[in-house]
C-alpha cells in the first residue's frame, strides 16, 4: 500500500503482524505480535489475538478474552448515557439554572474523545445538543460554528471543582483498546517510555528532526550507524519506499537488536532498500566472507570465536536451502552497501551512539560521504558532540548547527489548560553538517 | 530516478544547467538559483558567473570576485531557510515535526493548508514522491502560482496539486483520500469537518493543525472531538541553538593580574564567518553556549489526532 | 540576633536542645527533627538517638545502627523539600522567583494566601525578617495552627500573623500596608481588587499571582488590569535537573569486540546514594544527563504587576 | 525604610538617586543617575531630570522637555478616548451588530494597563461599560465578577484580524514614561537585556534562585566572588539588610565595575554589610596593608602598578582628611571580612563566574566555609561546573545538584495568548552543594 496511493481496499488485521496495543486512558503502549492462539495482555486486560484477526485496526471493546470492533460513534454515545445517570447524582447547585440548548447551545466536548472528563451537568446537556444536531442532519460545519460562539463553559467556572467530579469519573472506560497499525511515531514514543537508556534517549521529536535535516527521501542513499534499537534505521527504510539503500553498520556477523526494523511489518520491496554490513568489513575498507565452517578452517580465531558470540543459527550440517538463500541475499545486500560506500555515492550519514565515540565512526565514514552530503549525529551526551564539532569543522565542513530542543504537552481542557504538570524529558543534542571540497 | 530529473531528486555528481542550486555565502545567506548560462549571480563576495558553476561537482567551493562560496544541492531544510519569502514560513523543527505526525512516507497522500511559500509543501512533496501526492490550497493566487512554478522547475510537479481555494469554507480539493491533512490556517475549526470528509475511510488517517495562539488550539481541539478524531494531543516544540566555542579558564591569580580582557584575534573560519579568538597562553576549553542570545521561543503549538478506519 | 532563636536564625556552631535540625539521609530523604533528649529518631539507617546530637557540630556525619547521617542547619530549601506535606506545596524554583518578583528583602511587608504547607511562608518570612511582616491568610483552621506553631518553634513568631481568612470574600488583614502581595488561591480575579487595598499606597507595591491554568491567568490578568496595575507580565519557569556520570566513550572496534554491556561495580558515595560505575580500561568522560528522565514540566504561570505610588 | 516598616511617610524623587526609566511600550530600560539639569534621553524622549525632583515615582508625561507626573486612571481614560475615534474609522463589519453593554457588559482589558492594545470596536464598548461602572461606584469585586462572567470576546473572533489593527495602532503612547526606584529585578533585567556577555548571561530568574539555594537571610556571613557587574554582591547586601556580612572578593585595590551596587541607592546601615576584600588579600591568607606611597619606596613593583592600573585617585601629596577615612574604612571593612574568612565563620559562598574557574576560587575558600553552609556556582558553562561538580564531590559535599532552568514570558491577550515569538534565552547553570564534616 505504501507505494499505491490508488488502492482503495481495506488493510484489515491478520495474523502474524505486528500491532500496537494501547489501553484507553492507559499509560502504555504494547507492540506485540499476533500469532494465533496469543493471549494479549494490556495492563491487566487480556484477550485472544485470533479475535482481531479480519478486523480492521482501530477501537475495540473487550469482553470474554474477546475483543471486538467498536465505532467512536458508539463510544461516544456510550459515554453520553453513561454521564446522564453520574450527572443526575451530582447536581451541582451552582449549575442547576436551566440551560437552553436551542437558543444557546453551548457545546464542549473534552478535547480527546478518547478521554473524555465531562462537565457536570451543563456538559451533559451540551452533549445532548451535539447528538440532537447530529440526528436534524446538521453538518459538522455548522455543527462546529455553534459549537464555538458560545464555549462560555470554558470560561466561567473555577477549575478545582471540575477536577473533583472529573476524578469521581476516572478509570470508566477500562475494556476498550486501541489496536494500531506500528508507526515510526508510535514505536518511537512506545520505545522512549519504556526503555529510554536503550534508545539512546532519543525521542520521537527529535528522531524526526535527524529525518528531516538529514534531506531523508526515496531514492537517497544512506549510511546509519545507530545505537537506537533500529529506530533511526527503520525510519530511514520507511522514508526511501523501497528505492535507493539505507546501509546500516551492525555488530557481529548478522544485524541485531532492531526491534524496530522488524515491527514494522515491512514487505519486501520497502525492505529492498536495506543494506546491513558488518562493522568488520567497514573496518576492513572491503567485503569479507562469512566464515561458512562451524570449525576455524582458515585458523581465523577471531572470525569463530564471533560468529559462536552472535548465536549464528546456521550449522554446516544443517544448513538447508532456505538457510543458505538468506545468507546468499545479505552478503548480496552488504556487497551492494560496501560497494556504495566505496564509490562514495553516500548521500547522509546518521549517527545515533550511546557508547560509541561518533568520531571513530567519521574517520571511516565521513571520507566517503558524497560532497554536499548531509552529516547528522545524535548523542545523548553534549559533550560527546562538542567534539565531534572539533573534528567536523578540521574537515571541510559547513553548516554545523547543534541544537536542542524542547517537547511539551498541552493539556488542552476546558478551564484547565497548562502544559503537563510532568513529562519524560531525557532526550539528546543533534549536530548537523554539510560536507564540501576545496577544488 | 528513471528520467534525470532537476537537482532536488536527482544524484548526478555534477552540476547541469537547470539545476537550483544553493549558494552557500555564509550561515545566514544562502541564495536559491536556477542555473543558467549566461547569468550572473551578485552576492557579499561579488559576482559568480553561472558558467563557472556548471559541471562543477556538488559541494565544491567556487571563487567569486570577491570571496568563495560552495554550491549545494538542494535539500528541504536548505530550501527552507533559502526560499523566496511570501508569507510567514514554517521553519525546519516544525517542518520536521509535521511530517512525522502525519506519518507522512513515500506514497502518502497528503492535503495541506495553506500553502503560503512552500516551504513545508516542499518537504511533504519530497516525501511522498514518487508515489505519493500532495493537494496544496491557498486562497492566494499569486502565491499558488508561484509555488506551482517552483514544483515544477524543482522536479515535484507529477506529485503535486496547487489549488487556490478556500478550505475553510469549500473543503478540499479530494474527499475520502488523504492520508493525512495539515492545516495552518486562521480558523482551523472550520477546516476540521472538511478534513474528516477528505480522509480517506477505509484506511483512516492523521490530522495535524498549528496554530500559534492558544484559543484557536482550545476550539481546534473542540472541532477534532466534534468531528470524531481520536487520540487529540497538543504539543510544543522549544528548539535552543547553541554555539561552540573556545572558551579560556583563568586562575584567580591570573584573573588578578590580567582582568578578564585578553588581546583578541580575528579569523575566518571555513564557513566564511569571522570568529574572534583570544591569544593567550592561559588554557582554553571547547564549550557550547546558548547563540545567538536571543531566539525564537514560540512559533506555534502542534495539535495532532487520528480518524479511525471504518469498516466497510 | 540579640537573643539565640532557634536555628533557623541562629549561627550557632553546635546543635543544641529545641533546635530544628533536617536529618540527611539521602538525597530524596530527609527528615526535619526537633531535638530533644530522650527521643529516637528512627529512619532507613536504623535508629539514632537525640542525645547523639546534641553538643555535635552542624553538618557533622554522625553514625547511626545501621548507616550514617548527617545534620543540617535548617534553610528555606531543605525546610520545602523536607516539611510535612498537607498540601500541594511550592518548591525552591517558584519561591525563589515569587520572593524575587516581590522584591522581598528584610523590612518588607508581606500578604499571602493561601498559607498551605507554608513552604512559602517560611521563605518569605525568613527573607522580611527581623523588622518586615508576614500576614499569611488560608482558608483552612488545621493548616492555619499548624503554620503558626512552626512559626514559633522556627523563631519566626514575631515575624508573622497566620489568620484563618478567605481573602477572596473577605479581603486581607491588612489595608493600605503591604509592600507585596502574594495569590496562590483558585479564583485570584476574586482576590485582586483586594490585594490593590492591602498595599501601602504611598508606597505601591507588587502583585504576584500563582496559577496552573491559562484561563486562571487570562480573567487574572484582566482583574489586575481593572484594579489598576501596571506592567503586568506572566512568566513561567521550567527547570531542568541534570546528573554527572562518568561515561565510557568506545571506538567502532571495541564496541564490535565488547558490545555496549560492560561489567558494572555498584559503590556507595558520600551522598549515601549508590552508584554503578563501570570498571573497563575504556576511556571515559564526565558528562551531565538530564535525570530523572522524567521531571516536572509545569508547576504554574507566575504573573506579577505593579501598583505605582499614589501622590498624597 | 528598608527597616521600618511603619514608615507611612511617601519617598519622593530626589536629586542624586539613581533610576529606572522606561518608555511605556518601549524596549529599553536605563538606569540613570538623576542630578541638577541633567538631560534624561530614553528612546527618543528627552526631559530635564530636575522637572522630576519632589515628585513620587510612577508614571509621567513629557512635554516640552519636561515630566509631569500622571495617574493611571487618567491613561486608561485616555486610551479610551483615543480608541473611539479609532474604533470608528475602522468598523469591522464582522463586529457591527449592536451590542449590549447594559445586559452583557463584557469587559476586556489588555492585559497589561500600559501596552493597551485594544480590539475593535467591541472593546471600546466594554472599555466604556467598565468606566461606567466606575462612575456608577461598582466595587472593584463586583466589577471583576462581572467582567469574567461573560468574556466571550476573548473566544469568538480570529487572531489575525485584530493583529493587523493593532499594528497600526502601536507606540501611541510614545511620551509616556516610568520612573522607578531600582530594585534587584529591574536591574537584573535592564543590563541582562543592555549587554547579557559582561553579566555572565545571567538571567534575573536565575539570580534568584541563586539567592534561595544560597540560604540567604538577614545576619548570614556570605562570600561573594562574581563577575557579573556586582549583581549578585548587591542582591546579597540587600538581603542582608543592614545585618550579617556580604564579604566581596575583587581585583585591584578597591572593588571596581558594580555599578548594581552603587545604583541602588543604599543608607549607610544597609551598606555596612559590604565588605569587600582584595584577592591579593585571599590569596596571602591574610590582610594587607595598601601601599600608601605613590612610589615604589618599598620596591614593590607590582604593587604599584596595580594601584596605577586601578587609577587609585589618591596620592600622598593631595591626600585630605576625607579620603583618609574613606581608606580607613575600606581597610577596617576589609579586616573585618578576612577574619570572618579566618575563622570560618562563612555560611555561605556563591560564585558567579565569567572567566574565572571556580575550583580556583574553591581552592581558596572552600575551606573556609563552615560546616552545613552552602555553596551555589553559577557559570554560562556547563562544563565548567561539571569540574567543579568533580571537585566538591571529592571533598565532603552532600545534596550536589546541578540545574538549568527555561524562563518564558506569555502573551495574555484576548484570543492571542501564547508564548513571546522570541525571547532573550541566554543563561547559564546553577551547581549547588553543602559543605559537611566527618567527625
Amino acid at each position: 500500500m505504501e507505494t499505491e496511493p490508488a488502492e482503495t481496499s481495506q488493510k484489515l488485521i491478520k495474523s502474524g503482524e505486528y500491532l500496537i496495543v494501547q489501553k484507553i486512558d492507559g499509560e502504555q503502549s504494547r507492540i506485540v505480535r499476533f500469532t494465533p492462539k496469543q493471549k494479549i495482555l494490556i495492563e491487566k486486560l487480556k484477550f485472544v489475538a485470533d479475535s482481531a484477526f479480519g478486523k480492521p485496526h482501530g477501537l475495540f471493546e473487550v469482553s470474554n478474552n474477546q475483543c471486538l470492533p467498536m465505532s467512536v460513534d458508539r463510544l461516544i454515545e456510550e459515554l453520553q448515557l453513561q454521564e446522564a445517570s453520574v450527572a443526575t447524582s451530582s447536581i451541582d447547585p451552582e449549575v442547576t439554572e436551566p440551560s437552553e440548548p436551542s437558543l444557546d447551545p453551548r457545546v464542549v466536548i473534552a478535547p480527546s474523545a478518547l478521554k473524555l472528563e465531562p462537565e457536570q451537568k451543563r456538559q451533559k446537556l451540551e452533549m445532548d445538543a451535539v447528538l440532537e444536531m447530529k440526528k436534524q442532519g446538521v453538518s459538522g460545519q455548522e455543527m462546529v460554528a455553534k459549537l464555538v460562539e458560545g464555549s462560555a463553559s470554558f470560561q466561567t467556572r473555577t477549575v478545582f471543582s471540575q477536577s473533583k467530579y472529573i476524578k469521581r469519573k476516572a478509570k470508566k472506560h477500562s475494556d476498550r483498546v486501541l489496536i494500531l497499525r506500528p508507526t515510526i511515531r508510535l514505536l518511537a514514543k512506545a520505545y522512549y517510555l519504556k526503555d529510554p537508556d536503550r534508545l539512546a534517549m532519543l525521542r520521537a521529536d527529535q528522531l524526526a528532526l535527524i529525518l528531516q535535516m538529514a534531506g531523508l527521501h526515496h531514492g537517497k542513499n544512506v549510511v546509519v550507524f545507530e545505537q537506537t534499537l533500529g529506530l533511526i534505521t527503520s525510519a530511514v527504510i520507511e522514508r526511501l519506499g523501497g528505492t535507493g539503500a539505507c546501509i546500516h553498520i551492525h555488530r557481529g556477523a548478522v544485524a541485531q537488536s532492531i526491534p524496530c526494523v522488524h515491527s514494522m511489518n515491512y514487505d519486501d520491496n520497502t525492505l529492498s532498500t536495506f543494506l546491513p554490513v558488518r562493522i568488520k568489513c567497514v573496518l576492513a575498507g572491503k567485503h569479507l566472507p562469512y566464515d561458512n565452517n562451524r570449525k576455524a578452517v582458515n585458523g581465523d580465531d577471531d572470525n569463530l570465536e564471533e560468529v559462536n558470540g552472535d548465536k549464528e543459527p546456521e550449522k554446516i550440517e544443517d544448513q538447508d536451502l532456505e538457510a543458505l538463500a538468506r545468507r546468499n541475499d545479505r552478503l548480496d545486500r552488504e556487497k551492494r552497501g560496501i560497494d556504495l560506500i566505496n564509490d562514495e555515492q553516500i548521500h547522509s550519514l546518521i549517527i545515533g551512539s550511546r557508547t560509541v565515540d561518533p568520531i571513530s565512526v567519521l574517520e571511516l565514514l565521513y571520507p566517503k560521504l558524497a560532497p554536499s552530503g548531509t552529516i547528522v549525529i545524535y548523542s545523548p551526551h553534549q559533550n560527546i558532540l562538542i567534539s565531534a564539532y572539533d573534528w567536523l569543522s578540521k574537515r571541510q565542513t559547513i553548516n554545523l548547527v547543534l541544537t536542542d530542543q524542547m517537547c511539551r504537552v498541552m493539556q488542552v481542557l476546558p478551564d484547565r489548560t497548562h502544559p503537563l504538570m510532568a513529562q519524560h524529558v531525557a532526550g539528546g543534542h543533534i549536530l548537523t553538517g554539510i560536507k564540501v571540497i576545496d577544488q | 530516478m528513471t528520467s534525470s530529473p532537476p537537482s532536488f531528486m536527482s544524484y548526478e555528481d555534477r552540476i547541469q544547467e537547470g539545476d537550483t542550486v544553493i549558494v552557500y555565502v555564509t550561515y545566514g545567506q544562502m541564495v536559491p538559483t536556477i542555473v543558467k548560462r549566461g547569468q550572473t549571480l551578485m552576492m557579499k563576495y561579488g559576482a559568480l558567473r553561472h558558467e563557472f558553476i556548471i559541471g562543477k561537482r556538488w559541494g565544491q567551493r567556487l571563487s567569486a570576485t570577491a570571496g568563495y562560496v560552495y554550491i549545494l544541492r538542494p535539500t528541504s531544510d536548505l530550501w527552507t531557510r533559502a526560499l523566496p519569502r511570501r508569507t510567514q514560513i514554517l521553519y525546519t523543527a516544525d517542518c520536521a515535526q509535521i511530517l512525522s505526525l502525519l506519518d507522512a512516507k513515500p506514497g502518502s497522500v497528503i492535503c495541506e493548508s495553506g500553502t503560503g511559500s512552500g516551504s513545508l509543501s516542499h518537504a511533504i512533496a519530497l516525501t511522498v514522491a514518487p508515489t505519493g501526492h500532495l493537494y496544496t490550497h491557498d486562497i492566494d493566487e499569486t502565491r499558488t502560482h508561484k509555488v506551482l512554478e517552483e514544483f515544477k522547475v524543482h522536479g515535484l510537479g507529477s506529485v503535486t496539486t496547487a489549488v487556490v481555494r478556500n478550505v475553510c469554507t469549500s473543503g478540499f480539493h479530494v474527499e475520502n483520500a488523504a492520508d493525512g491533512v495539515f492545516l495552518d490556517v486562521p480558523a482551523p475549526w472550520e477546516a476540521i469537518p472538511f478534513a474528516a470528509k477528505s480522509i480517506f475511510r477505509a484506511r483512516g488517517g492523521r490530522l495535524v493543525s498549528f496554530s500559534p495562539c492558544l484559543e484557536q488550539v482550545q476550539r481546534a481541539c473542540l472541532a477534532m472531538a466534534a468531528a470524531g478524531f481520536v487520540s487529540i494531543e497538543t504539543i510544543e516544540l522549544v528548539p535552543e541553538q547553541k554555539k561552540i566555542v573556545s572558551q579560556h579558564r583563568q586562575t584567580l591569580e591570573e584573573f588578578e593580574e590580567l582582568g578578564d580582557a585578553y588581546p583578541k584575534e580575528r579569523k575566518r573560519n571555513v564557513d566564511g564567518t569571522i570568529v574572534e579568538q583570544s591569544s593567550s597562553a592561559i588554557p582554553r576549553i571547547t564549550i557550547a553556549i546558548v547563540y545567538p542570545y536571543s531566539q525564537p521561543t514560540h512559533t506555534g503549538y502542534l495539535t495532532h489526532a487520528t480518524m479511525l478506519p471504518v469498516a466497510e
